[in-house]
């Protein structure tokens, strides 16, 4: 296909999104759990592209965004250690604390090294043997057998300084948190392709079944999205709750059992908080006892006092997360602040929702009106 | 008698000093200008006269293509002719940490030479500081230049105006790849390498063709995003370009992919963008094609009346997004 | 959430593969998908292979082409041309 | 908007940049010809241009009587000085270390604008570039000057001719002995502090007065001996000075004497050395004594036509010894 | 008095020495055995005003040139050790050992502070708990008492990370060496005045006996220095061979007890190395056994052949230091051996022989010929 | 051999002495000259009071130019002036 073929299709997808939707004779609201999707839903423009009656909202899919503060204040005291290099992906460097954030410790002298593969960290701790390095082990199922890959690979060598901070989330609990929320109303879930290349789609089906709500697995091409889009009004308008695959290149339905196995091997299931939805039970990963030793928090628990007591802000991010208000509904978008200025974790990041809006122009662009 | 690594005594000015500035220095930028141990230079210069300066802190300092040298000599002549003069001469401030390698900073003076050569500029007056081991990066160079700005031009942001054309120079991001990839174990073929390369003599036949260019401006820090941002705010004026317009080698999409970085953020070092009436525009391209570091200029898009101050592209798929100011530093990012 | 690119793999040596996107190339881990073999192209996140990629269908986009085909505006000719093509 | 401290987004050439330029440097530097975001700024200049730059790298940045800004200024209005012109504008390049203070930026930028103000010039185009924490010290600044060439004068080491008189125009080794003392844990009298100054208006009514004057010369780097000893080279002559012409504050000699320093090996920031002919060297001395900078110049010594290439010292007791160029940069010493 | 007074008295005492000296008929040859008289007789042109007959000649009194190649060898390889950081007068930096200098280490990258007291030593090694600071201890009796003593506050503070190498020399053996070497030949010696500080006068008195050669302890001054030759030339020309003291304002007969009993605490006599004399008889000083907490070549040994081989070259230092050559008689001087890249000690250090002769322009200097 | 200068007690707590050299000051030890008392004048070497320095002897001087005195080129005159002196 080339791009005209690719524009053609777009807009013959986008006229059918619009006819269909156009019988439910409703509001259609989907979700897009995933932050990937929300950043090219922006980028290529494609909420300016949908009928009016068709609504995005954006899910709890940004690693960075559903962190809680108390992780990041932990992250930022092990920085601050001066036995410790903390090797992080970029994502996290501004997501701020309570009080601080990563990159404020590094300014003020934290070792602190961007890596693009958590096995990078393998190399920096035989470099610094007399240091203690310290992975930021965030992120969703995709990214949680590349950590456990990392703890094992670092086992087999006889590294013995390198460790992890754990806070990998899973996202099926998380949607079912989501659902039983009076506040949140969603037609049908964008379901999020990377996760699912590793868990596979059937994870899906017991939500979709249990609250009859349409579940499009996709991609990240914006035709993609439009062809998942495509899909979850027809099943709206047909009455019916299915899960669908429109990934099938990379995404099987028994997804990678190897991943499985190895993430299995070294992280159980356990309750843990997101930002905005408090604890939700079983819906995090960490270290099973045979790991401890690469465990930071069990090798070296901060001393207790160590960490700030909680913030307030007004900051709206745990409903922006929910979907129950958008970024504009928040007092502090676009004002207070802004991606050099974050306040909230939304903001910061670039998959935060009130970044995507405040970057893509959601609200103070003049073009496409 | 210079030994093998850069001292602090050979930044104390004295005997190791002028050893250093005699053995190493002088050969390498030796022109009938060039002050010897004077406090300056003597240059003539008459009428209008551009004036700029630029610090370059590159890691690392050898990538393919080029080195910071080139960087520091190239992105002072750019700054000059995007003003719209004729670079003549510049100055060199090295300041380089206590153990570099001599066999390093010969061959990044020996570039330097080169690059100054090609662009038709004399070094005239320089300086060399040693800071203690661990105080700086290997080298850090300063160049300031000036430069006899061409009769008829006046280039300022404000004389953009709707309907005038951006015109770009060419591929875009290259020279952030080369340095960015390295650094995150990426492997980029030998065909890409950094842009960098002195733009003066192209921009001297775009302007004397077409006085009337209203801005041109080299899209290096902050990439081309930042160029737009900065003008379309300074105009106050919106610009809309055009997504499948932007020419982006395959590879450095690659590495954006890859790190998730956009290639509209990516720094360039030897490209132009040049804001024109659109009824001279294709003449403009026609100009910069003939010369090898223009052969892909092409128009990307557009100045607009609405959305003053803000930048928009349009979508492969033809939606219309902002295209925001860079916030900080790239870097790589799993989501 | 997590970025991922397709990558052609060139070799593979005692669990690294070394890749190629684009023309841009870099070793990662086959530890997750120790099935793929030099010639496959494969999905890459944080210096992982982590999924064998298909060949991409144009069956498949012909179908969809097929399933929205005169079916102008309405759900019933939509349903329709499906379950035509 | 701006943090307390510098970072690397900062220098990163996107909205942080934009915010520290305009909260933080625009409102320092501030004048009708700052290139405001440009690549470069346009200035009218004509004739003879004398060009000259130097980068500052001393520790610590904030001393009796000064930080690294005031340096900054200073010694490039006073190298465009010391060619025989006068200074107009200068460019300012930092580079800063992450971390910094916003608010010793803020002392230093404001330093740099009263020097220039004093000096008459205008600082018009600069740079920003900002490097990982350990990467600098704190911060580098460049300086680049251009100025105009005093007409009928011709600074050269190759017009000294024996029988020419040497002239001072003050106290030696006060700059260095400020920076040295608390180095080495000496506490000096609020009396002594660095003596850096711009010295464009003294040397300005000096050519005016007597155009031929040979040479003029800021001994920084490598104090009153390099200086004596480059022109002895470059002159084919030979200088003969007299150690109790030389003036030495008591607090620097002492500072001398504890870390087992020699005076004319001390860095100054305000002061020059003139080679006058004999005839008018009282005259230039006069014309000195007038400016608040010259008050205590004097004749320190001759050009001889013996010992060519050489400096020579008279000492108290009536000896002569060699004044050799510095080998190196000045450590204390127990023996 | 005045300089003007001064310049006078300068006149009349050379005038004096000449006459005196002219009387005996014979050409005389004083030793000035501490390296700061050799550079104060240079900076103040005082060989330039003497009679043809009187003859000043350099003995081994500077620290940094009579110290080994092998000391030298063993500092850097401290140096270059990842978890040291060497304190060192600014003197030795750029002295050779076989292969490289502290200079070069540091420029490599080696950690090496700069100080002026052994003293500041004591808080590096507070600031830098994970590293071992080691003191480069050498130089004369003067010197002593201060590396001593700051072992002593170093162990009264309880500060564990500070050690010393130890390579101290004493000033009579090494005088009575050169007083038995046949090549030598002294007709008197101006003795040094800070190292008389803390001895006192009292220890000249055997060697100024037995070998009846006149000494005169003397301070820095120019004029001092001056008084002392008339002081010698008188000597010589009555026959006489005395100890006379010309810097009674700070030298007492007895020197300075305290300094000489913390010494003698630390340190205990014992044979050392001089360059181009060989090993001298109870010419060093080693730290006593109490101490062998504080003496890194104890504590933390160098391997067995982590230093080089001893090298050969043209450089007569050796001889230098005995008076028996001047520089100008060394092949290299002032060709391959220039300050800027010495290759004997005595080029190296500011009171090194060979380095006052090219600095001050002996025999490549036109003026007052 | 061993650079030292004469420094002005100005004070002295637990050891450390501050001491002043033509106005410039510094803290030394005065671990090996406990004698030493603020008003005194000390030898300083390597940050260590060395020794108590006496008054300059004007006298000194006197006696020397005595010696010298009416000594004009010959031994046998100075030897005369001293025994005189
Ligand atoms: S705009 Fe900022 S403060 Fe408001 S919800 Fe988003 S991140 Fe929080
Ligand atoms: S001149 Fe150099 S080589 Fe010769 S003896 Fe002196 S130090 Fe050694
Ligand atoms: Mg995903
Ligand atoms: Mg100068
Ligand atoms: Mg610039
Ligand atoms: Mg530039
Ligand atoms: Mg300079
Ligand atoms: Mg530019
Ligand atoms: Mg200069
Ligand atoms: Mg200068
Ligand atoms: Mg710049
Ligand atoms: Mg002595």
């Amino acid at each position: 296909m080339d791009k005209k073929e690719e524009r053609e299709l777009a807009q013959r997808l986008v006229a059918e999104i619009t006819a269909l939707a156009e019988t439910t004779g409703r509001k259609l609201r989907f979700m897009e759990v995933c932050g990937t999707h929300t950043v090219v839903i922006f980028r290529a423009g494609i909420r300016q592209l949908l009928p009016a009656n068709v609504e995005l909202v954006s899910g709890p899919g940004c690693p960075v965004c559903v962190t809680p503060d108390d992780y990041m204040d932990k992250a930022i005291a092990y920085a601050q250690h001066p036995e410790v290099i903390i090797t992080t992906f970029g994502d996290m460097l501004k997501v701020p604390g309570t009080k601080s954030s990563l990159s404020e410790a590094k300014t003020n002298g934290a070792d602190i090294r961007i890596v693009y593969s958590p096995l990078d960290s393998i190399q920096i701790a035989k470099d610094n043997p007399d240091k203690k390095v310290v992975f930021l082990a965030v992120g969703f199922e995709t990214t949680a057998p590349t950590a456990a890959a990392t703890v094992l690979a670092a086992e087999q060598q006889g590294v013995k300084n390198l460790f992890m901070l754990s806070a990998q989330k899973l996202v099926p609990p998380v949607m079912e948190t989501l659902l039983n929320d009076a506040q949140v109303h969603v037609d049908g879930f964008i379901l999020p392709g990377h996760v699912s290349v590793v868990t596979g789609t059937g994870i899906y089906e017991p939500i979709v079944q249990n609250y009859h709500v349409p579940g499009v697995v996709t991609g990240f091409e914006p035709l993609q999205i439009l062809r998942a889009l495509y899909r979850l009004v027809k099943q709206v308008a047909k009455g019916e709750a299915k899960v669908e695959n429109e990934y099938e290149d990379v995404v099987r339905p028994e997804g990678n059992p190897v991943s499985q196995r190895i993430t299995d091997t070294v992280y159980e299931a356990a309750d843990t908080g997101w930002r905005g939805m408090g604890i939700v039970p079983l819906s995090g990963l960490k270290m099973r006892a045979e790991y401890a030793a690469f465990d930071i928090e069990q090798v070296m628990p901060l001393p207790v006092g160590e960490l700030p007591p909680a913030k307030k802000t007004a900051c709206r991010c745990g409903e922006v997360l929910r979907g129950i208000v958008t970024p504009q509904d928040c007092p502090l978008f676009g004002k207070a602040c802004v991606p050099t200025h974050a306040i909230g974790p939304c903001m910061v990041s670039v998959e935060g929702v009130c970044a995507a809006w405040f970057k893509y122009g959601q609200g103070r662009f003049e073009y496409g009106k | 008698m210079v030994s093998d690594k850069v001292t602090l005594a050979h930044g104390a000015g004295g005997k190791m000093s002028q050893e250093l500035m005699e053995e190493v220095i002088l050969p390498a930028y030796g022109n009938p200008l060039l002050e010897e141990m004077h406090d300056g230079a003597q240059v003539q210069m008459s009428g209008q006269v551009a004036f700029t300066t630029d610090s370059y802190v590159v890691q690392p300092l050898f990538f393919a293509g080029g080195n910071i040298g080139k960087l520091a000599v190239c992105g002072t002549v750019n700054d000059l002719a995007m003003t719209g003069a004729i670079p003549r001469y510049i100055s060199a401030g090295l300041i380089i940490e206590e153990g570099f390698p001599v066999k390093d900073l010969k061959e990044i003076l020996a570039t330097m030479r080169q690059m100054a050569d090609e662009a038709g500029i004399y070094i005239v007056t320089g300086d060399t500081k040693v800071v203690e081991k661990g105080k700086a990066d290997g080298i850090f160079i300063n160049t300031a230049g000036i430069g006899d700005v061409i009769r008829g031009t006046h280039i300022s942001p404000k004389n953009v105006k709707p309907g005038m054309k951006v015109i770009l120079s060419g591929y875009i991001g290259d020279h952030a790849a080369a340095i960015l990839a390295g650094r995150h174990g990426l492997t980029l073929p030998d065909t890409v390498k950094t842009d960098c390369a002195p733009l003066c003599h192209m921009t001297k036949a775009m302007l004397s063709a077409v006085p009337d260019i209203a801005v041109l401006r080299d899209p290096t820090r902050g990439g081309v995003a930042a160029v737009l941002n900065e003008i379309a705010v300074a105009s106050d004026c919106g610009i809309l370009i055009d997504e499948e317009a932007l020419p982006i080698h395959e590879e450095v999409q690659g590495v954006c992919d890859i790190l998730g970085f956009d290639p509209l953020y990516l720094a360039n070092e030897g490209k132009c963008v040049a804001f024109v009436p659109a009824d001279r525009a294709q003449g403009v391209v026609d100009i910069m094609r003939a010369n090898k570091y223009g052969r892909d200029a092409r128009i990307i898009g557009e100045v607009t009346e609405t959305a003053k101050g803000q930048v928009g592209l349009r979508t492969a798929i033809g939606g219309i997004r902002v295209v925001d100011m860079p916030l900080g530093n790239l870097v790589p990012r799993i989501c | 959430m997590c970025l991922a690119v397709p990558a052609k793999v060139l070799e593979i040596e005692n669990a690294i593969g070394k890749v190629e996107i684009a023309g841009v190339s870099r070793e990662v881990s086959m530890m997750l998908l120790p099935e793929a073999k030099p010639g496959d192209f494969v999905l890459v996140h944080a210096g992982f292979a982590m999924q064998i990629v298909d060949e991409k269908d144009a069956e498949e986009t012909n179908a969809l082409l097929a399933e929205m085909k005169g079916a102008p505006r309405t759900v019933g000719a939509i349903e329709e041309s499906v379950s035509h093509g």
